[in-house]
């Protein structure tokens, strides 16, 4: 099968939805003349033209709040956050008012939008511009929260999420737009709400969404070597969770880690983990480890921020722990 | 501007090339100490006797008193508990909302904040519907879930109906987006107050605004205060079509409590939104007679002040006078105006109050439009 | 002991902080003129002067950023957000600016601040009003989160968020402020990060704070009819946690429930229950039982309000499941 | 204004009673698309000769020189990838970091944005310290945890170094408000792009600083582009004074290659602030030659955009033009600097590359003052 970066995945996604649906459009700094921060939205200006494809001001609140204003109408907006520690800005158009406006007006208003962009930590880019913000959304009712691991992922869910009529946040990985992966040439989609097993596996599930899911992968390997056989889920989407595929695999498996590239307080992992010790107390034989960004705001120190990851070897020792082995 | 740069042609939204020419706004501003004379100028009267016909004026006084009245009863009902939370009444406005609307069409939007009754009224909503909805009940616009803040009717464009402070004017930005986006020519018209001009949105979706060329009108209902903070006290300028020079934008100050005036500037403006694609800025002066909310005892301000708004300035009064100077009706007619309305607005305290709560099962629809998840 | 209405108390502690040390101020909208939205500022434009009570024009963005970089200097601002409903156009000052100074400046800059006010669910505000929103913040590394639940505590633990030399967010409970309770005369205070036992028991461990702590009195009183002894924590301060307090109490009773007025998701329920979870696995004889706001915008309607909130009914029946009694 | 409400006068911070009566802000705006004559005022070189000695003058010089080979080294250990993540130069803009820094005093503060490598040096900082940060090292002024956006030197009042766009004018302000607080005499200088003030905190925080008279200078550094989005592409105005008529402003557009102007037009506003308490909004017209970051290939401007900036308009050349003419130091004298600054900033990158990394067990600290809890 061919082969395509997450980034191209992504450009054919956005290019397939606009052509196919003239209500679809992208808007965001430097989505057009510049062809996107990160290249996601290369040639879509020359192919669509400056009305579907719209530099925007530095106003995250503003353009944000405006194409939720045209969502209302029927419109279906992409739009592009260089990256989501930008995001913040805009989070109460986001979280007060995209993910309100169905309830408050019983049924009236609909709100297809997606907010989508980079995110996760970058290599080397200090406190600010290093974050896994998805808690924030995540945490809103209203919303549903989507996170590619790979290039086949990303253009399926993304041509999802432009589909869904409800707002969808979907954060991109900064560091895997140049990772290559198989694309099929045929339309496909993949479902809202449902997750992937990336390995099989048997006597541990690690549990990931994102960049870590390859961490994962990568610790798996290693653990495989240790007479370990782990079972990587990759979630995709973190609101809603695939309880089902989560629920099959620890009834399996017994023991489960969650991985993820946030902070442990209030964040995802914490939520899935407390899931799964609570909706599976009685299959667990271990309690559910964790493995999570440390909670300090990220250094620039090119020796401090990958002790401030998550590492392949943090996993492993997670899951060896979760094996009770030493 | 160096030459090298000179050949990108800056890109906007539409096709409306004129867009990339800026201009000189044109600033009215009324002189902010002066107490505004409560009377209605003559031509221009005479201009829109002509221009909408006796019929028409005469429902405006109409509609004028039905918001009154619908706010009256609304505090008390408030009194009775059987309005809860904030609650947030428009008496006094009552020229904006109707003079706004009198110039718009069916395709034209509204979005709006809190303080909402009124332009919902005036936009020909129910008073049932929206008396039903302050009473949180199944036959309100929202089936009870909105709540006196977050009214809603998407048949009539009228996009709601929001709470948190200025946020309204991106998503009235992206209505006005979203037309031009379509190349229909109808506007949307937004409202703020005062108080919420210094919202930093407001700075964000005005620049856009501007520069896309959105069929977009704001309007500052500038009632002097935001809860207990005037103007004066929080702003840098009192003159506040000066907000608008840094977006090049059409600002000028209204007469909020003469309803010819606002609805002429609004036909303007939405003239030159349709056919000229420039936004406007529109500050109508007016006051708000009651407290903030109904739990703001108004302490900030003099019996007085507001004495003096309502003797001299009272929106309604002023229409009643002009028409009856002009006789397109004797004060008996407008008795009789005013009886219906109040009689509409006590029919409409009564049908909310036999109006059913939803149902239970109702609780968790409406958060998604369609939800086959166990998410909880 | 004298009694006093929790704003009562919290205005006490603003007034002698602000009397120990010139540098508290307090800012936010309606503070001083107006006296508060909710009155906890009551008398403190006359007692103080217009230089320390000031109000400001509706931008949370810009005055708490304001207040970020006058903590810098040495200033110790108290930031009063009318709701957090509207703090969340503060965030990014908070959760980049705020929280972050330190760290990336290696310890050159503090910002002692708190931002307080009100948060919560109100009575019928509708969904845009409504809101318990410490997840937000529990989630950032750099700040620390307070939740009084009692006048008592609010009084002291205000003093202490005041004193504290890092960013605190305070966020007061609004159907509390007019509850009263016993405050002493002399002056105390109550330490950052320590819990407190507001009925002691030894069947289960309910586990809140703030306004739900309440609930969870309530409900213990119907549980104790059915003998079932409960014993409730106050946790007081959510970031950090007090882990100890809740060790020794699972240790004790084996069964846990969390209760909190927020959603479920990412929150600091699901926080704290997979701290419990995880941390006191081979304590536990039942999962960790969980109460929230149900997964959705707040509802207007009386009748559904209620539904959507933790209720006495929901306690009682999670203790009891996690005591399997039917 | 009503009668009932004047009796409430304007609280405002401070003591200052001027606060409450507003002024006309002086607009001085230099025509957008003139191309400014790359030649120092005679007037106001010899003005400022006579006010700040030639001895300052050449060290003005030997800043924008250190500066811009600072800059220059970076690039190339950004190359060697010595340096990583995002790093922004400043080469072309060096009149405006140097005018502005040469006007303050010791008691000022400076809050500005992730392209300050220039501001700091210009503001004292050694290149070995900064350097050192740029290269992740112990020896930075973060000790390598800020990186190249997050600069910091509390001792000369230098507050960072932010990376959120526009975010830092709040910080600035607060600042601004502290001294005011304190009742000292001292200003905040505040640096955005221009790209910046289109973010709706610039709109709040001007307000703010206008509406209480806070010492702070905002600094308008207009390079005409935020990353590849040139200034009249995004914005309503491209007469950025116009930004500050809705805050009843002083502003003025500075010709920002000209480090005399940069220098007169900062040290005019600190007066301003100092003595009549009043904010000034000034823009720099100027230019950065570079990408936005050093990953940008700048495929939005021509080549000979840049090199018409460059070749007519340069800041260091016209300096060193008007030194040489004006026979404060010869050609070869200035060159003398030049290799001195040149191996300054040779020796910072050894020095940086030579510090070692921070020792791993700080990984947690400074996340608080003080942090006995286990958190994780
Ligand atoms: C972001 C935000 N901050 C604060 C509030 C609380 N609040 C509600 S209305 C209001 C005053 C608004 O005044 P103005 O804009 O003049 O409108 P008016 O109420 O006078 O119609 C305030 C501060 C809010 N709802 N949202
Ligand atoms: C809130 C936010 N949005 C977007 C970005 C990404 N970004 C970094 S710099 C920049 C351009 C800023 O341009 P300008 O203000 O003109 O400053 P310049 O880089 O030209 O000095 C952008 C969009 C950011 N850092 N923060
Ligand atoms: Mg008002
Ligand atoms: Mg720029």
């Amino acid at each position: 099968m061919r082969e395509l970066a997450y980034r191209e995945a992504l450009n054919e996604a956005l290019a397939e939805e606009m052509e196919r649906d003239e209500n679809v459009f992208l808007i965001g700094e430097e989505v057009a003349e510049y062809n996107g921060a990160y290249k996601v939205s290369k040639g879509l200006l020359e192919r669509f033209g400056a009305r579907r494809v719209i530099d925007t001001p530095i106003a995250e609140a503003g353009f944000a709040g405006i194409s939720i204003g045209a969502a209302f109408t029927g419109l279906r907006p992409v739009v592009e956050m260089m990256t989501f520690n930008f995001a913040i800005l805009a989070l109460d158009m986001v979280a007060n008012h995209a993910a309100k406006a169905r309830y408050m007006s019983a049924g009236q208003l609909s709100c297809p939008i997606v907010i989508r962009g980079a995110g996760g930590a970058g290599g080397s880019l200090g406190a600010q511009h290093s974050q896994s913000l998805e808690a924030q959304y995540v945490h809103i009712p209203g919303l549903k929260v989507m996170m590619p691991s790979t290039p086949h992922d990303a253009k399926g869910m993304l041509k999802t999420a432009i589909r869904d009529p409800d707002p969808v946040i979907f954060i991109e990985s900064e560091v895997l737009y140049g990772m290559k992966g198989e694309v099929p040439e045929e339309e496909y989609l993949i479902p809202m709400g449902k997750g992937d097993i990336k390995r099989a596996g048997k006597d541990v599930t690690l549990i990931s969404w994102s960049r870590t899911v390859h961490t994962c992968l990568e610790a798996s390997a290693k653990l495989a070597e240790e007479g370990i056989e782990a079972e990587v889920l990759d979630l995709r989407t973190i609101r809603p969770i695939d309880k089902d595929l989560i629920r099959e695999s620890v009834k399996k498996t017994n023991r489960a880690v969650v991985v993820e590239e946030g902070w442990p307080w209030a964040s995802v992992g914490a939520s899935v983990a407390e899931f799964v010790a609570r909706d599976l107390f009685d299959w667990l034989d271990a309690p559910v480890g964790r493995v999570h960004q440390r909670d300090i705001p990220m250094p620039y120190a090119f020796n401090l921020e990958p002790l401030s990851l998550p590492s392949v070897e943090k996993i492993v020792e997670a899951a060896r722990a979760a094996c009770y082995r030493k | 501007m160096a030459k090298g740069s000179a050949k990108k042609e800056p890109k906007v939204v539409g096709e409306n090339k004129a867009s990339t020419t800026p201009f000189t706004p044109a600033r009215h501003e009324i002189p902010y100490d002066h107490l505004l004379e409560a009377k209605t100028d003559a031509r221009l009267g005479k201009r829109l006797r002509k221009e909408l016909g006796d019929d028409k004026i005469v429902a405006m006084f109409g509609d004028m008193v039905r918001l009154r009245r619908f706010e009256e009863q609304a505090g008390r009902a408030y009194q009775r508990r059987k309005i809860r939370g904030f609650c947030h009444l428009y008496i006094g406005q009552e020229a904006v909302a109707v003079g706004t609307m009198s110039a718009l069409g069916e395709a034209d939007s509204i979005v709006t904040h809190y303080r909402e009754h009124g332009h919902a009224l005036a936009r020909g909503l129910s008073s049932n519907g929206v008396m039903a909805e302050l009473f949180g009940k199944v036959d309100g616009y929202a089936r009870g879930k909105g709540g006196s803040m977050h009214i809603f009717d998407a048949s009539r464009n009228f996009y709601g109906g929001w709470g948190i402070v200025g946020g309204q004017i991106a998503l009235g930005a992206g209505v006005a987006f979203a037309n031009k986006y379509r190349g229909e020519k109808s506007v949307c018209v937004c409202f703020l107050g005062e108080g919420a001009i210094h919202q930093g949105i407001v700075h964000e979706s005005l620049n856009m605004a501007a520069k896309w060329r959105l069929p977009l009108i704001t309007i500052i209902e500038n009632n002097r205060y935001a809860m207990g903070t005037s103007i004066e006290r929080i702003s840098a300028v009192t003159d506040l079509t000066k907000k608008a020079v840094g977006y090049d934008m059409f600002a000028e100050s209204v007469d909020g409590q003469d309803v010819f005036s606002v609805h002429a500037a609004v036909k303007a403006a939405a003239d030159r939104a349709n056919n000229e694609g420039r936004p406007s800025f529109l500050e109508m002066r007016t006051y708000r007679y009651r407290g903030h909310s109904m739990t703001d005892p108004s302490d900030y301000r003099s019996k007085e002040e507001v004495e003096q708004e309502q003797d001299l300035r009272d929106p309604i009064v002023r229409l009643r006078n002009w028409i009856v100077a002009n006789k397109l009706k004797s004060q008996d007619e407008l008795n009789a105006i005013d009886d219906a309305m109040d009689r509409e607005t006590k029919d409409a305290v009564e049908f909310a109050d036999k109006s059913e709560f939803i149902d239970p099962s109702e609780l968790t629809t409406d958060v998604y439009v369609e939800w086959p998840f166990d998410i909880e």
